[in-house]
């Protein structure tokens, strides 16, 4: 029984956070791969705004690691261009909040290029970017967005935990042909875990479940995924927790997801977007689809409540979901 | 003044825009009686900036394009088959009907693309010129826009960056003085688009772009420039729009005046008298090329028309290399 | 019963347009209120692409009514700015597929700023924009982006179908104190109906039920209304279909939505956006919530299954939902 | 050379960046004294710039800022108590604790916000100014940026329109070289960014950042041309940030010979100076001056550290203006 965020895995493993597992997942890819380039804001000199890119720079050389200017639509569009004409760039959107920027080229040229042109272009694109509040830097730089990203058809969306997938998914997304937007999460970077020290990567479109229960199956993600954990515990006795990271959004393991719900008969779906058309909507929406028949009770979404992330830290606390708010929420169904 | 190029340049870029001349007047027509579906932007009137610009290029130089891009893809190379059938929606088209008129493209030939949104391809013209500097490889990147495009915020993004990294990219303004229904001054503070080119520090030319060799010839400079290492250049050619934004647009809003003098500087026409003039071609061998051109386009007429169209189910297809 | 989407009303009627249901609110909005305003690309001279703002520059003049440059952020960002400054824009994004040049402003300024700013603050601000596929205008000129709206906080958002609601949510939408992301939709433009010659307005955040049925509830938007009128009659006599016309997304009428399933037990959401984490999502997780003990089957929803709009017509027809599609769906639920 | 202003206006503007000056210096504190949530920007070397574009404003016109938003504020005539409350998060803050550091307004004072975003209020302050061009008013707009919020695309596009429809908006590009932790150099192809205003035959002016009556001048100018129908004028003010990009940032990337020289050039001692030696000021009314003004801070501390934190339920309000 996976009680565990920790992979089973025979080989040797070390104890890492997320954000050493990005910075590793990155330094094997552009060794192994001379086509792949990262560019954004402070992500060279300064190693990203979360460190995520440290010590790139010094080992790949300045053309393969770019200080941009304050130009998202730039960042991403030319890492488009660039993956159209056989590279395969990593670009960094600094937080998710600032996707704005560079929407037009995310909706319009990322995810429609190979379509629009017949199917027949690759597209290597992996769109890094940063999710998550709890940091009081309010309503501009505090949501989590990856529900836009999963609306817009022709791009892969994943959105990791753990040290684990972090690195595993990390490395897929930048050999994956398609577009990728990765989305890392400000409340998940200092996460430790063990990962394999051989390497190995981690299969998009895959969810996990890192905890076995009967009774109710909580989906989570990010860093909701710890405060399930935290909420399973607490119920422990009481109500038994089955845990599922879904680890990609777009697309989703709904086959994963559906057979836990067949066996537990209740669903709480946990996810950290304004609920809204998002994330969450659509794993409750997949869920009906695929388990209805099995529901013992309406399916429950957690998230933040259609309101802006605000700036003091008690209206910030009290909007973010936490595990007090997956424990009550999980109660309501029994 | 123009240095003229070789005589085999000359006609090459006389067959050029015939190519574009002819293939637009004969989609107007197919538009006109209903054949083709959606909405077409032709290209008529501007052939000298298409073909002026992509003669120079090699098959692994790029360009970008907009929604007005048939010019671009005829004078890159492509060819009329699958663009005709591309127009018609067909499965034997460019982009096996999933595209249209706004979409063509062909990567195996560097043309990256038309694109619906005004302004949009311009980082991606900015992305294949990064990667050519990243190889260290030759290859230039010609990005198209329109006057009006030139208002975009990510325009400058690409224009900034381009300007910044010394990307090998030419942009290419074909200030055809019409955005939409909407007159150039009342969408711009200044006359010359150009001049954007000045906050960035690079160099910016205005063409005459009924000239087809002095577009050329500015062109090559900024290849040259782009590929010793001296970054973009921005060219902005006059040129003027002979149809409707779209076919189909009345045109209530145009200038009288404006388009018979405008007809009088016909890039194409003008460039084959003269051509004839200077004994580079004789009437015979104008003919020739003509009449390739013709019959070239009416079998890629009937093979438009003929091409099935794809099963319904190819929709599903194409969104994504790997299935998940 | 209401089997018609022409509202009951007493006093004198006009058959007119969708188009012109719309031209007659901003007319009246601007004899009303000096403080609206209209500003987009070829909205004054030409009267808009659609022909919605005819009439309205030669009435209103040149400072009230204004031919923009192409720059969608600052057309909405100078409209949001406007309003901050005490006036009552109205904004016009040529088609939703352009939003993405303007999406900074619109997630960023125009759903946060009364929020950030401590709510102090009225934002009037009407973005109009056509959504719809149908004319093989291909990927960039024919999604159905609503969703999108639907998931950021402090907007409003209305989608309508018929010319009374047209008119009378326009019109609100002007009026209204918080910035609304009035959705038109390129397959209904030319849809006729009647409407109250009287001065009317249709309040935001009330759904219709347009047809009323026993067997199933078919919720419906914009032009996919009509294809569920026309699934309801071929269903008549062997499922009878009732129909419900949200006109807001936000906020969603989930009452009336809910009643409707209360008695039905089963329920169809038909709705042109992608489908992954889209308006279809959100409607079937209220439903789940608000609904789930009397549904007698899953929820099911039609829209676009993620994929670009193709521009070959079998290929356009093949994924826009239809009535043959809505049909076919009502009945897998018997 | 710049007319010396009156002296009342003279003492105005100091007493403008002392406050300023004594604000930032003591939130510096504050932050590293761990009673601040989130991250604060600090204005401080850059007071000139505030002061000297805001004194010659009146309440009714208005502002758009920055992430680095203080000092605008306080130039503009917002008060220290709601604005310490609210960089501590508290229920009496200018937006009652959900705007915090980098979003505080106040629309009464013609204060559209500090905006997070960088450069993605410019056009809000274009549309402040149309509101006055189309009401038929005096009001202006002053949108200020930084140098590397200069390569975003929406500016672009307010500049542009600005331009075209000449709206009563001046841009203050507050130039501290750097972005973050990125040098300007590498961010631009330019040294002076107002050379994008050349772009939209804007008048474009540079002045030293540290000298607030040249910065007063430039302004008082901008306005007037404003008011006149005259259109945008772009402002770059040449500054320096002594602090880092937030407080707590390490600094490693900063030219270690760069900050004695800018502190040379202090803007707020220097003015001091100047006006003590013209006699414009006495040591006493000088001391009158910075002892209200501390007496002022210390009582704003206190007030923003003894104000309750907003009840939790308050999140959810205040997100529209109608509850549906
Ligand atoms: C972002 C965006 N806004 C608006 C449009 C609608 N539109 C299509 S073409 C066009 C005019 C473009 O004018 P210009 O750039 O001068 O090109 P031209 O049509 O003259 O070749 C507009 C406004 C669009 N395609 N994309
Ligand atoms: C769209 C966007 N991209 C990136 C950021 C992150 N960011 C915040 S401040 C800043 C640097 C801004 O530099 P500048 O405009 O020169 O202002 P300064 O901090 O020097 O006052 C950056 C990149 C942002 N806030 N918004
Ligand atoms: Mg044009
Ligand atoms: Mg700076």
């Amino acid at each position: 029984m996976a009680t565990t965020l920790t992979p089973q895995t025979t080989g040797e493993t070390e104890e890492i956070s997320v954000t050493e597992a990005l910075q590793q997942a990155m330094h094997e890819e552009m060794g192994r791969d001379e086509d792949v380039f990262l560019q954004g804001i402070d992500v060279a000199d300064r190693g990203g705004s979360f460190s995520v890119s440290e010590g790139l720079l010094d080992e790949f050389g300045p053309e393969r690691v770019r200080d941009t200017p304050i130009s998202e639509a730039a960042i991403v569009g030319t890492g488009l261009g660039a993956a159209a004409a056989g590279m395969r760039p990593i670009v960094e959107i600094m937080y998710s909040d600032f996707m704005g920027i560079a929407f037009d080229q995310i909706m319009n040229n990322v995810g429609l290029m190979r379509y629009m042109f017949g199917g027949k272009l690759d597209l290597p694109l992996t769109i890094r970017t940063v999710d998550g509040g709890g940091f009081s830097a309010a309503a501009q730089h505090s949501k989590t967005l990856h529900s836009l990203a999963m609306h817009l058809p022709g791009i892969r969306v994943v959105c990791v935990s753990t040290p684990y997938d972090a690195k595993g998914l990390l490395k897929s997304s930048i050999r994956h042909d398609d577009p990728v937007f990765f989305f890392e999460h400000a409340n998940v970077f200092n996460r430790k875990g063990e990962v394999p020290v051989e390497e190995y990567t981690v299969p998009i479109g895959e969810a996990a479940v890192v905890r076995e229960g009967s009774d109710v199956t909580v989906v989570a993600t990010q860093a909701m995924l710890y405060e399930a954990f935290d909420a399973a515990e607490e119920l422990a006795g009481e109500i038994d927790v089955e845990i599922i990271s879904p680890r990609t959004l777009d697309p989703l393991d709904i086959d994963t997801i559906a057979d836990s719900v067949d066996k537990t008969g209740r669903a709480v779906v946990v996810d950290e977007p304004t609920l809204s058309a998002s994330a969450q909507s659509e794993m409750v929406a997949q869920i009906n689809e695929e388990a209805f028949w099995r529901l013992d009770a309406p399916i429950k979404r957690l998230g933040v409540d259609n309101v802006p992330i605000p700036f003091s830290p008690p209206l910030e606390q009290e909007v973010i979901p936490d595990a007090d708010d997956i424990v009550a929420e999980v109660r309501t169904l029994f | 003044m123009a240095e003229t190029p070789a005589e085999a340049t000359r006609v090459e870029l006389l067959r050029r825009m015939e190519r574009i001349r002819r293939f637009e007047t004969r989609v107007g027509e197919l538009f006109a009686d209903n054949e083709l579906p959606g909405f077409v932007h032709l290209y008529l009137g501007t052939e000298g900036v298409a073909a002026g610009t992509c003669e120079p290029l090699s098959e692994d130089d790029y360009i970008t394009s907009t929604h007005r891009g048939h010019g671009h893809c005829i004078a890159k190379g492509l060819e009329f088959k699958p663009m005709v059938a591309e127009l018609y929606g067909k499965e034997t088209g460019y982009c096996g009907g999933k595209g249209g008129s706004m979409h063509i493209a062909d990567v195996t030939q560097g043309m990256l693309g038309a694109n619906g949104i005004t302004a949009s391809s311009t980082p991606i013209g900015g992305g294949a010129a990064l990667a050519s500097q990243i190889r260290g490889n030759d290859n230039v990147a010609v990005s198209y826009l329109g006057d009006g495009a030139t208002a975009q915020g990510p325009y400058h993004e690409a224009l900034h960056l381009a300007a910044t990294w010394e990307l090998p990219q030419i942009y290419v303004i074909e200030n055809n003085h019409y955005g939409e229904m909407t007159n150039t001054e009342v969408q711009h503070p200044v006359t010359d688009l150009v001049k954007q080119a000045d906050a960035y520090d690079l160099p910016g030319v205005i063409v005459n772009g009924q000239d087809v060799e002095e577009v050329r010839e500015a062109t090559v400079e900024a290849i040259e420039r782009a590929r010793n290492g001296g970054g973009p250049t921005v060219i902005e050619a006059k040129t003027y729009r002979y149809e409707g934004h779209y076919e189909g647009d009345p045109q209530w809003y145009k200038d009288d005046e404006d388009l018979p003098a405008w007809r009088t500087a016909d890039p194409v026409e003008n460039y084959r008298d003269e051509l004839l003039d200077d004994g580079v071609l004789t009437e015979d061998e104008y003919g020739e090329i003509t009449d390739e051109i013709d019959a070239n386009l009416e079998e890629a007429v009937a093979f438009g028309r003929d091409s099935p169209y794809p099963d319904p189910e190819a929709a599903y297809e194409g969104v994504y290399a790997e299935e998940i």
